[in-house]
């Protein structure tokens, strides 16, 4: 890729790559979203709002989800693409 | 996952930059009815256990709507919150 | 696109979304499929065929969850785009 | 969802609604697959418990068997009953 | 198909089916995986290795889930399209 | 599922077997990352259950490292016999 236009197949390939890219992150997001769903949120659904320790729990529950997604990727090299 | 793949798009001509928006919207199209599928399959679990009837009860009903409501509050809570750590921004415990 | 011709663009634009609902209304059928199976089934299998409680359960099960995805479709405004 | 995104496809020409087949060709077929997978998992996971050897015993196979055509006849109905909604046939009670 | 070069609908088509191909071994690898960690894993992760016991008990996780899917195929006419 | 559809694709041209190629690396980048994203999931899912804090202590984290270590001996143990399979080689009970 040193200097000059990049080619038709390195561009399809960037785009492929970048399409990649945004599965991965559309994917976690949804996972995170499931599974702190299922950690925090009581299922009997009595209340239309979340209340102050459910609101909580997500925070920490992002955050704690967020630290396991880069402690993974230490032990896998720091390479997504294990 | 710390640096995109993506870096090095912005030298790229408008024809490019004009794919690359069409794709990102498609994805978000694709997730948007992916959501909403979701959304129905969780509150649909968590709220209809009775099948002797072909209808939901009032009951089952209103169970749907808070449901609903709380999945879209959930969601947007994880959205802010995953959206901070995207961006560095630090917070005390 | 009032008047003529799509470009080509509003071509690629129109095929994708097409691909986009085909692929909801499979994810719908795939999930309905799935959940009445785990509510109305009984999982010890003894038997090939479904019985009458079981065919009656998926038949209300398949009517409620139809409901349910509409009152979801009312509460988010009828726009499946969230 | 009452309206289909797809309403204004058939002013198109020739070549597009061939397009167009083919997409919902290649949709089918890896729904097809999926389906597959899902009906060996689901199966598996019911019918298969005890690792003492790496053969199914006979009350396993026939367990599967009754699972899988289960499985069938299940998604026919569901699919049955799905497409009556979609023309909406309304039944009673 | 018979004699010359395909045409370009034919090469779409083959490319199409050999992607859907790929897809469904990797969904396949992915539900054995997931299923076998679900009934041969312990979960409390008290060890970093697999004991004996779990290793032998991937080996015939696997055995059988292979199983299971050629005899669903047969029972499906040993067409992978249901 | 015995005989493979892509039978007939070694007599194509270079720039097909290119195409093909090229397919095959985007399939294996989108799996690879599925599989990230899996095994994150599932550690957290066994190892994550008390939300009184925001961080991980250290129990919890040791118990990721273990599991992460589990899953990826796992998935290679499963991914050796799967292949052993697919090339029909056969064993012993």
């Amino acid at each position: 890729a040193a200097g000059g236009a990049p080619t038709n197949m390195q561009k399809e390939q960037m785009f492929g790559l970048a399409e990649k890219e945004m599965e991965y992150r559309v994917d976690l997001f949804n996972r995170l979203t499931y599974t702190c769903f299922e950690k925090c949120i009581e299922k009997r659904h009595k209340e239309a709002e979340l209340n102050m320790g459910e609101n909580s729990c997500i925070d920490r529950c992002v955050s704690k989800y967020w630290q396991v997604t880069n402690l993974v990727g230490q032990l896998l090299g720091n390479q997504p693409k294990m | 996952m710390d640096k995109s793949m993506l870096g090095d798009l912005d030298g790229l001509p408008e024809e490019d930059k004009m794919r690359m928006a069409a794709m990102i919207d498609q994805l978000q199209i694709r997730d948007s009815l992916r959501m909403y599928n979701n959304l129905v399959e969780r509150c649909f679990t968590d709220c209809v256990d009775t099948f002797r009837r072909k209808t939901l009860d009032k009951q089952e009903e209103s169970c749907v709507r808070r449901c609903a409501e709380k999945f879209l509050k959930h969601s947007m809570r994880v959205g802010m919150r995953f959206a901070e750590l995207n961006q560095g921004v630090a917070t005390p415990d």
